[in-house]
């Protein structure tokens, strides 16, 4: 528990706030990078480099540029005319506390029974490799279809329909 | 003496923090090959510019930079004081902190990758298990800087130049992830070191590297298209192309910044070419086993400086693209050619030794390249241009 | 606070990324937000993996990893779909206000 | 099956047969060739010509090599088991169970024998023929593919009853040559005359297989099964014919007469014997390749096939010398046998008066088959049939000449108009000459004459009935001047038509060149002094012995129809040799006895008697049908209408006034409560999240209240 997690914590936490906060799209978008990056430090100092780095390849070399596309050919980065929260916001934020105070519950309550090993876990790449495609080869194979069904999925939804062009 | 003169700088290394105390030697040790690499780079870059501005102006048949010092050889100390004393504009509908943050991102990322490759025996930063993928997700990271700084200038121009930046560096860095996925199969690891180490054989006095073999050459031409989009290089620099978006997403760039983005894009071409060289060239190793006593360093960077030599030859010859052919190129040929080079390592790997491996995936390979190549792009005209003149 | 194990605090960090994004996801108009909302709910729950993974038993078995490691590509597919999906609505209703869009009103 | 045949074969040891020769399994092949072929062809585009006419024709080689190994088969196991000293009769079947009727299995199969063989050969090798001559006939017809696809399928169907081992599969493709007749003959559909001549062709020969049919379904209550030959238990076999025997039908015949009478009407139908010959001459409506096909290879050939198929029927109960000559004949045969006589001798009758080409042939056809009718009831399967093979040959031949002169003339029909083309069309000319020669039975050269002749003979020699020997005699005397004439009208004298004619192309004539060689050479196998023709089909050794030709009793028979031919021949010449007459003229034996020329012309009026009886009876019946349908029944149908109708509006007040009304109300408040609830469903999807996560919390909230200690 050392300086270190507090300033990730920092960083992360400030980044999905001003992300779910900020009126302007395009900041907000910058803003959740900067969470994806907090939660990669994250990982980092959970010695999983393997997923840290993935993350930051995936989330902010893929998702954040995925979202400031689709913010770009929405025209979203105008501010938005009518307020950025919807008219009945407080309820939403009402319940989002309310899941937060549960799941605060939750952890608190089962501290005690929480796992608390220290040593480190000698895990390689290579060792993540093996068992990717040893155990988890199902897994990772429904995952490849998945995404290739993404892949194809996303093009036709978004596919310029031809007749409906203003 | 061989081995002296190969690990001086390690040498010099353990020497210099041989003074300070236990504690502080690892940090120390890192700190000191950070100052290496942030001094030699950006030296490299100066004396690459002006290699570049001389080579192009002998290309295009003219003299290049002379006035400044013998030969014009300080040129690039008058561009960097000009550079540090030109007044900073920001456009005042410019949002300011990511324009400010732009560059300093884009930099930062670029000099990161610096870190996992090998510069010479023993000579890498930090020898990270996962070295390959750190560079990648580096590198990843550059995109979005390139598009804060389009989008908040506040500029058609570099707006779009940002788009077509991201677009295009997203759909090229697949490419270069794929091709590199090859080597990764046959070294078995993501740690660029043991590839390199992996490579460090020779069989009659002729280096095992991963570009004399059908797929790795394949890999590797994959690599140098895929590295040469990336970099925003010719022919691919669309985003950069002067006669339609002025200069791109640095448009409202200038002082600096706009250093730091020039700055910027050579180390991406320096990190890339010292990938590419780690991976298919063998990296430090000797091109024949009897050149091995030469220090690795040099042949590490003389590889790289082959390799920019390419490009600037390429920038002087090639003619520039068109978008869609661009995206064209990369999502019909050039990915699914890399996607088969994939296939046909894995089958190199598990048909074992002999020559018959060398003649299929020979066969397989340049069959699929003639195919796609003249079947599959033939719509999309990338046969020999016609030009028609007024009458 | 020291007297708090490192997995507890790594589980309210995340349970407050994930109250954060599923405010989001409730409160804000514009469907990108709401998505990006999800991913952070999704990145909420890949941090209780990874740090499950690093402070329970057996290490080795890789299990808390590899979720997180599914997690991060379905994430991504999700993502791809979602805002595919966003931009289709966009070029039909001309608006990513997820306040108009109730046409399937009851 | 063919084990059976075979088995004691190989109790020699070194016998060279094969345990299962192949040729017999996969004798089906032979048909499904073709209608395979034509199945692939329907789905091909209109522009496939090539490729339509190549798979045609390749399919059709194929069946013909096919065949070609059945019969040489045929021959080896022959000389093989009167080598042995067996019965060198060769039958080999190969059965397949098809379907139970009741409690008797109905079998399909195929059979090899020499009979069998012998048609397959010709009905390829004179369809292939065909087919290589359409290629060129049909070239500017823009339904090319369609045309290869009908005669695809008919050359199949017809291959099928000739290989067919069953009655019912027999009847099953006779059908179907029945169906693609009709669609061939109305190729040319839109014109009218050629849609009627189909229908004409369809109904008519239909008018037979009605008795087909009723003699198939009488043989199979008799017998219990279709099959011919089964090892003993087939319907031809001794067995079945004994039983057929036992069995008296109405005036004095016996099952197997009934039944061989039945089945000879389907028969007539299908080769234009008396009664039902109408169709014929309008079947020349087709285009001529169809017609060549029809009358000479295949169709007409079908119901003389069956009659010798079926011979062992037709013959049942023939009282016998000690050596096993005839010592008598049949009622059956007796029939056959007149009627077909009184064909030939009518429908040469009608040939004379005749003035279109393909006209006179066609009725040149009926005569002939009414030959070889009466050859078959007279002297047996092989006198019918040998005349069958020659007539195939020389009669195509005819028919693809006719189609070369009609396409040299630009489509011109009619003799009259016709003159001159021996100089024009040399090609045509000769191997036309030849086959017309053929067909008047020329002597010694041609086949026509021997198998003709073979037929007079045994007439001739009959002890029983004498009539027919007449009949033939004349219709002899007829063919000969009827193809004189014909011959001088096209041929000879000056051009009398408009345009200029020209040769046809190579893919027309050659075919016309190897038909006519066929139609010299092929009386060498069946002529009396070395009948291999007669040995092959009995299953006998064949022996060459020149001096029967010189016995006496045969000298003189053939020198009478030697006479006879070269009579027929000077007629003709006399009256229409080299004269080339206006075609408005009247012919010159119009001039000599008008009133006989125009019943002839009229075709002595046989359609006009079908139309006041046969006809007019089918109209009346069908006015006496109308007016039952109209009044009688309609009244009824009407009334029950009427019935129900009021049911339905009791029903309907029923329905407005009570239960529309209860259901209405339901309706309503099941509307009034929908409407309360579906404000929950508002379409924002952030609702339905915001109620999904409130869910969370309550359940939570619930957990937590229920684990409280």
């Amino acid at each position: 528990m050392g300086i270190t997690f507090y300033l990730i914590a920092a960083i992360t936490l400030a980044g999905a706030l001003a992300a779910m906060t900020l009126k302007h799209l395009v900041h907000a978008a910058l803003a959740v990078t900067v969470a994806f990056a907090g939660l990669a430090l994250f990982f980092l100092n959970l010695d999983a480099q393997f997923a840290g780095f993935a993350q930051i390849l995936i989330y902010i070399g893929a998702v954040a540029i995925l979202v400031v596309f689709a913010i770009l050919l929405t025209r979203g980065s105008d501010l938005p005319k009518d307020g950025v929260f919807s008219h009945t916001w407080f309820v939403g934020f009402a319940i989002a506390a309310g899941i937060f105070a549960v799941l605060g519950w939750a952890v608190l309550a089962s501290a005690k029974a929480l796992p608390s090993e220290s040593a480190v876990p000698a895990v390689t790449v290579h060792d993540i490799g093996v068992v990717l495609m040893g155990r988890y080869v199902l897994p990772l194979e429904i995952v490849a279809l998945l995404l290739t069904a993404a892949t194809i999925g996303a093009v036709i939804v978004a596919l310029h329909e031809k007749e409906r062009a203003r | 003496m061989v081995e002296k003169a190969d690990q001086v700088f390690v040498l010099l290394q353990h020497w210099l923090i041989s003074f300070l105390p236990a504690v502080l030697q690892p940090a120390a040790a890192v700190l000191l090959g950070v100052i290496a690499i942030v001094c030699v780079f950006p030296g490299l870059f100066a004396l690459t510019t002006i290699f570049e501005r001389k080579g192009l102006g002998r290309i295009q048949n003219r003299l290049g930079p002379n006035r400044v010092g013998p030969f014009g050889l300080f040129q690039p100390v008058a561009d960097g004081i000009k550079a540090l004393i030109k007044e900073d504009i920001v456009p005042t509908s410019a949002n300011p902190a990511v324009h400010f943050l732009a560059p300093v991102i884009l930099v930062v990322a670029v000099f990161m990758g610096f870190a996992v490759l090998p510069m010479g025996r023993n000579m890498v930063l930090v020898d990270m298990d996962a070295g390959l993928l750190f560079f990648f997700a580096m590198g990843a990271s550059t995109e979005l800087s390139v598009f804060m700084a389009g989008w908040s200038s506040r500029n058609k121009y570099s707006l779009l130049g940002a788009m077509r930046a991201v677009a295009q560096m997203i759909s090229y860095e697949i490419i270069l992830l794929l091709s590199s996925v090859a080597v990764v199969m046959t070294a078995g690891s993501l740690s660029l070191p043991k590839i390199v180490a992996a490579q460090n054989q020779y069989s009659y006095g002729l280096p095992h590297w991963y570009i004399f073999t059908p797929w790795g050459l394949a890999a590797f031409v994959m690599y140098a298209i895929a590295a040469t989009a990336e970099t925003n290089r010719s022919p691919f620099d669309l985003p950069e192309g002067e006669s339609e978006l002025v200069a791109g997403y640095h448009t409202e760039y200038s002082g600096f910044k706009f250093a730091l983005f020039f700055l910027g894009e050579y180390l991406a071409m320096f990190s890339i070419s010292g990938l590419g060289t780690t991976l298919f060239l063998g990296g430090w190793t000797a091109p024949l086993s009897v050149l091995a006593w030469i220090p690795s360093w040099i042949w590490f960077f003389g590889k790289v400086m082959i390799s920019i030599f390419v490009f600037i030859w390429m920038r002087g010859t090639l003619p520039r693209l068109r978008q869609d052919q661009l995206m064209n190129f990369a999502w019909k040929f050039v990915l699914p050619f890399t996607l088969l080079d994939l296939l046909v390592t894995a089958f190199w790997r598990f048909m074992g030794e002999g020559w018959l491996r060398w003649v299929v995936s020979t066969a397989i390979l340049a069959g699929a390249y003639v195919f796609m190549g003249r079947v599959g792009m033939y719509k999309e005209h990338f046969g020999s241009r016609t030009y028609r003149y007024a009458e | 606070m020291a007297s708090v194990s490192p997995l507890t605090a790594y589980l309210v960090v995340a349970a407050l990324l994930f109250s954060i994004g599923l405010a989001g996801a409730l409160v804000r108009r514009n469907a990108i937000m709401v998505l990006i909302g999800i991913e952070l709910m999704l990145n909420a729950a890949n941090l209780n993996f990874v740090a499950f993974w690093r402070y329970s038993p057996h290490p080795e078995a890789l299990t808390g990893m590899m979720f997180a490691i599914f997690s991060i590509a379905v994430a991504a597919a999700e993502a791809a779909v979602g805002l595919g999906l966003v931009i289709a609505i966009y070029r039909h209703t001309q608006t990513t206000d997820l306040d108009k869009m109730n046409r399937m009103k009851g | 099956m063919l084990a059976q045949n075979a088995l004691p074969l190989l109790d020699f040891g070194n016998v060279p047969i094969p345990p299962q020769a192949w040729i017999v399994r996969w004798l089906w092949l032979i048909p499904a060739l073709p209608i395979i072929a034509s199945g692939i062809i329907s789905l091909m585009k209109q522009p496939r010509r090539r490729l339509s006419a190549g798979l045609a024709i390749a399919a059709l080689s194929s069946s013909l090599l096919l065949s070609l190994s059945a019969f040489v088969y045929v021959i080896n196991t022959k000389s093989l088991l009167s080598h042995f000293g067996f019965d060198p009769m060769v039958r080999e079947v190969f059965n397949r169970p098809w379907f139970h009727f009741g409690n008797s299995p109905v079998d399909l199969g195929w059979l090899l024998d020499p009979l069998s063989a012998i048609m397959a050969v010709m009905v390829c090798f004179v369809g292939l023929l065909i087919f290589i001559y359409s290629v060129g006939y049909m070239a500017h017809d823009e339904n090319f593919t369609r045309f290869f696809c009908f005669m695809s399928l008919f050359a199949g169907a017809m291959l099928g009853v000739v290989v067919a081992n069953s009655m019912l599969l027999l009847f099953m493709c006779w059908e179907l040559v029945g169906l693609t007749s009709y669609l061939l003959i109305g190729f040319w559909y839109h014109k009218p005359s050629a849609a009627a001549a189909a229908k004409k062709a369809f109904i008519t020969t239909r008018v037979g297989d009605v008795f087909f049919l009723l003699g198939i379904v009488w043989l199979f209550a008799q017998t219990g099964t279709l099959l011919f030959y089964n090892h003993g238990s087939g319907s031809l076999e001794t067995f079945a014919l004994q039983t057929l025997l036992s069995h008296h039908a109405a005036l004095g015949l016996s099952a197997a007469g009934a039944i061989g009478l039945l089945i000879f009407a389907g028969a007539a139908g299908k080769s234009g014997q008396l009664p039902l010959h109408v169709w014929l001459p309008d079947a020349m409506e087709g285009p001529t390749p169809v017609s060549a096909l029809i009358h000479a290879a295949t169709m007409v050939a079908a119901g003389v096939y069956l009659i010798a198929r079926v011979y062992p029927l037709m013959s049942a109960g023939m009282p016998l010398t000690a050596s096993g000559e005839p010592a008598g004949t049949t009622t059956a045969l007796v029939v056959v046998t007149w009627v077909g006589a009184a064909t030939a001798v009518f429908a040469a009758l009608i040939a004379v008066a005749q003035n279109d080409i393909k006209r006179i042939l066609a009725y040149s056809t009926i005569s002939q088959l009414g030959y070889m009718m009466a050859g078959l009831g007279l002297g047996g399967v092989a006198v019918g049939m040998f005349h069958l093979i020659t007539h195939a040959f020389f009669k195509a031949l005819l028919f693809l000449g006719a189609g070369s002169v009609i396409h040299g003339c630009h489509e011109e029909q009619d003799v009259r108009r016709m003159g001159g083309l021996k100089a024009l069309m040399p090609a045509t000319f000769i191997t036309y000459a030849i086959g017309m020669l053929a067909l008047c039975g020329f002597p010694i050269f041609f086949s026509g004459f021997w198998s003709k002749d073979a037929i007079i003979e045994a007439a001739h020699n009959s002890a029983f009935i004498k009539g027919p020997y007449y009949l033939l005699v004349f219709g002899a005397l007829l063919t000969a001047f009827y193809m004189t004439r014909q011959v001088s009208y096209v041929f000879f004298g000056q051009g009398r038509g408009d345009g200029h004619a020209h040769e046809s192309q190579r893919v027309m004539t050659a075919p016309l060149v190897i038909l006519a060689f066929f139609a010299i050479v092929l009386g060498a196998i069946g002529t009396p002094a070395w009948p291999w023709f007669r040995a092959f089909l009995d299953g006998q050794a064949a022996s060459f012995n020149i001096h029967t030709l010189f016995e006496a009793e045969f000298a003189k028979l053939l020198a009478t129809s030697a006479v006879i031919v070269f009579l027929g021949l000077g007629l003709g010449w006399w009256l229409y040799g080299n004269k080339s007459p206006k075609a408005e003229e009247p012919d010159a034996l119009e001039k000599a006895a008008p009133a006989i020329w125009a019943g002839l012309r009229d075709r002595l009026y046989v359609d006009e008697l079908y139309g006041v009886t046969v006809i007019a009876f089918y109209y009346w019946w069908a006015r006496v049908a109308d007016w039952l349908d109209r009044r009688v029944w309609g009244g009824i149908v009407a009334a029950v209408a009427w019935i129900f109708k009021m049911f339905a509006q009791l029903n309907r007040l029923l329905d407005l006034h009570w239960v529309d009304g209860i259901f209405d109300k339901i309706c309503e408040e099941f509307s009034t409560g929908g409407g309360i609830v579906s404000r929950v469903q508002n379409g924002r999807a952030q609702t339905y999240l915001r109620i999904l996560a409130f869910a969370v919390i309550a359940l939570a909230a619930i957990l937590v209240w229920s684990a409280r200690p």
